[in-house]
């Protein structure tokens, strides 16, 4: 059996500059914070990011500076407040934004999982979203189409199939082969989309844990080119059944991400300032802060 | 007691009864999920309630943050995915209520979720629309639950996110299959669509609400009839139900 | 909480004459005996049967008369025999089949369930499969067409909407609320294409035990109009977890299927015979013997 | 020992042999499913074996009479199904190795698996495709393993159920994706096509066969080298595997 097991500063080495990076989480769930870290302390740079609704990993990315390119469904950080960093791009125009609908990103990754060059669409119509897409250097991955059997008016959308997707998980065994607790988005899709996949894993298990339950595998080892094994690596976000989010911290970013000054404050203390993700957990509260987050058992959170 | 009850409470109230028995309802973040969760812990315990990221019938304990929040799919029948909720059941067609939030509405029921033009001209990013334009294409009514203000309820929406009846044209003209918006619910007054302009109409104002009020505070002609009826109070049950259980620490409801 | 339980005969007399039935079954497992059976006992007439791989339940019905159409990937009896009574039907021309891939159905069915009336594949091309459907009556459900982005040549299939599909399953709520223990071949896109759906299940259970792995529900209530609870409901076939395929039994059946009065001898004594499928039961062999088919736990067969 | 070596364990053995480590093989029922775990239990324990159905990484236990039968889907590390494996693995394109059986294969390797012509011209139905089209318009390599007779190796097959080289056009030209087929191992040789004219070449024999033998029971005309090698034997742990731990009861591999 093959150990797929690597560090998160091996891996990010492995990513070009100039990449198409899909980021798994939702909002302030399951984010790789792990892995955002890195890419901003390897200090990549052109990245297009692509996801359905961003959270936290692509604000922070965006934020510092390293991404060029979005393809988004939409996104916010839920109550604690909008993603600041991604809006101020989009208003500056330094990131070139694509902005989707949370089903048409997934319907994109899903023709890419499939191995389709293309797949149909009955949202989008009529709307200034597609508007703007048509118009725009979008133009190229859409097209009209009327169904041949029904004479419907259609959008046809281009697959994506990101360069490497990043999908963080509560339980992976060394070989890549994953459960996902609570609901999944379009995690399976954008993972079996992508050219690379790497996993980020909360809890390391035996084979013989997944053996026990094949029906929970969602992503099969042999698409899984590495496991990064990091508790509390989606942290500030919340994993389901492992830990909550982190309302203080959350406010903290927000607080900061208002203002690019200080958003580079909060890089430089807590990313740059970190020389990797348990100097980060260290330096948010520790192990006696973090055991406060932990999940209820009963409640999942 | 009247007096003691809040504008949200009233909204969320006229939300749920919105909502027949044993229907599927798509719900976003905030009142909606409040008025989903309190119809079917009323008239309705038969209501499949969707959340766009993969949850089915969720059982809310304490009060959520958001769609991501776990606090908000406890207890669920369902997790699964964006394929199974928004394709297989949304854009399959047997969605019966999507239930949306609103930056903006205007006079032919479009949304604008993405962003907002100062008056300078400059533009202000937003959410976007996530779910939102799935949802309001492909639903078959759509309830949207607002603040009722001027500059929310523009003659048209600085971004049209979200299609309603765009132009005042028919959902069929338009190439879209679901019903377009339906009602929209604010803290001052209940809004339809006129079947045949498809343009806004008042269907009834909140006690203590005038109609000089609403038209004040509308950046749209609304249809008003001769007939305007006041919005139904929500009972006792349903503020106990509001208030203690569904979101006690007042988060989504007001204080 | 709606108990959407109904027996078996009261679903069957809800499906017209003429109805397309999909079927959950796959070669010698989970296949809905006990829907067909009944739906022999009602001597339902003209359907049309669908299914990705199909076995002893479509071969019953067949053999039985009751079907004038097919649309179907393949089908065998694995080791035991092949689908004797289709392949007849097939030769002397009294079922008109649509025979396409196990793939090209699960797409259609695919489509169906995303409300999509048409899905791409790149499978079927230069093959007698394409060209013998696209010479007779299934012209109409296939089309041909170049990517608008890569210029690739597709056959696009129609979705298929079933008017009723049966699906089999171990777990179920009285709400409708199942979990598939084992693989699931097409079974999640069969039945939510399908405009009704009836679960058969081997077991009812509290809507408690569903929630406590949600991740496991395939199908959810709300798509499910009625729920038939049959323990052995899917005799002589398997079902995993609960009974191993009745290889004794296949092999009588296989033994009459050879020769049409043959199998007009079994219809009269296990099905007709039979006033319902607990005496069907019994005419196999009842508990003593069905006592040993059941699965051995660690072994799930 | 030479001499008790069943043909069905040569093929067998062949068969594990044109895998390599770490591919993704998709299997079908008998010799394909001996053939491929036997190459995981042997030089290729990175291989990756996916059943149709929705199963990954078997651990058959006894001895399986389908894909359908959970002695073949015992232990594996995931149940999904046609979705996945079909379409988000086969379809997707990351699928090296489609491992077939045949009723009747030709010179290009089209692949028949639906019915057979008797010499009256009547038709017997068989099977049909199942996966077989699927896995032989998208596998990168298609190996097909079958009994080697005149009337099963025809010059052109009674029905072309999943194409090789269709007319000897290559698989661009025939708008497919997969390499098509790529070796038959049958009980008497090897057969792999000629990357020019893709047609049917013979590439081993196995020992105690002479290529006369093979000529007369070819339906076709084979191209044969001038070096003609033999093909290489079952090790004794091969055999070993085969006949105490894959197929015990020779339900696959004769007796």
């Amino acid at each position: 059996m093959a150990n797929k097991t690597k560090t998160v500063a091996e891996i990010v080495r492995t990513i070009p500059d100039g990449s198409h990076i899909a980021m798994g989480g939702f909002a302030i769930a399951r984010n790789a914070i792990v892995v955002v870290h890195e890419l901003i302390r390897q200090q990549k740079t052109n990245l297009t990011l692509s996801q359905g609704v961003a959270g936290l990993d692509v604000d922070l990315l965006v934020g510092a500076g390293l991404v060029s390119h979005l393809i988004i469904g939409g996104g916010s950080l839920d109550r604690f407040g909008p993603n600041n960093c991604v809006n101020r791009a989009r208003e500056t125009g330094s990131v070139v934004s694509h902005d989707y609908t949370s089903l048409s990103i997934c319907f994109r990754y899903l023709a890419g999982a499939l191995g389709l060059s293309f797949m149909p669409i009955k949202s989008l119509l009529a709307s200034e979203v597609l508007e703007r897409l048509e118009t725009g250097t979008a133009a190229e991955d859409l097209r009209r189409m009327k169904c041949p059997f029904t004479g419907e008016e259609y959008l046809l959308l281009r697959s994506l199939t990101p360069d490497v997707s990043f999908v963080h998980v509560q339980v992976a065994d060394r070989e890549g082969n994953c459960q996902i607790n609570g609901p999944r988005w379009e995690n399976e899709e954008q993972a079996k989309a992508a050219k690379r996949l790497i996993v980020i894993t909360e809890e390391l298990v035996p084979t013989e844990y997944i053996q026990r339950s094949p029906e929970r595998t969602v992503i099969p080892a042999h698409r899984v080119e590495a496991v990064i094994h990091q508790p509390f690596g989606a942290h500030p976000t919340a994993v389901y059944g492992c830990y909550d989010y982190d309302a203080d911290h959350l406010k903290l970013y927000v607080d900061h991400s208002r203002n690019p000054e200080r958003f580079k404050e909060y890089i430089g203390t807590y990313v740059l300032g970190s020389g990797d993700h348990w100097e980060y957990l260290e330096k948010v509260g520790g192990l006696a802060y973090l055991e406060d987050l932990r999940a209820e058992r009963l409640l999942g959170y | 007691m009247t007096a003691e009850i809040h504008a949200t409470e009233i909204m969320a109230a006229a939300g749920a009864r919105e909502l027949r028995d044993n229907e599927v309802v798509v719900v976003g973040l905030g009142l909606p999920q409040v008025a989903a969760v309190l119809a079917k812990r009323t008239h309705a315990p038969g209501l499949t309630t969707l959340l766009e990221i993969g949850v089915m019938n969720m059982n809310p304990k304490d009060t959520p943050v958001g769609l991501a929040d776990s606090r908000i799919f406890y207890h669920a029948t369902t997790w699964s995915g964006f394929l199974d909720v928004m394709g297989m059941n949304l854009h399959r067609g047997i969605v019966d209520v999507g239930f949306l939030g609103a930056l903006e509405l205007d006079r032919f029921g479009n949304i604008n979720t993405t962003l907002l033009k100062e008056k300078s001209q400059k533009v202000r990013y937003v959410n976007g629309s996530a779910g939102g334009n799935d949802v309001a294409s492909l639903a078959k009514r759509v309830i949207v639950i607002m603040r009722h203000e001027k500059r929310k309820l523009p003659a048209a929406v600085a971004h049209l996110t979200s299609p309603g009846f765009v132009n005042g044209r028919s959902r069929s003209e338009l190439g879209l299959r679901g019903g377009g918006t339906h009602r929209v619910i604010t803290n001052m007054a209940i809004l339809g669509f006129d079947p045949e302009t498809h343009s806004a109409a008042l269907l009834s104002v909140h006690p203590g609400v005038s109609v000089e009020e609403v038209v004040e505070n509308t950046g749209f002609a609304l249809r008003i009839p001769k007939q305007l009826p006041l919005t139904q109070l929500p009972s006792k049950e349903e503020l106990r139900l509001l208030r203690e259980e569904i979101d006690p620490k007042h988060i989504y409801l007001g204080s």
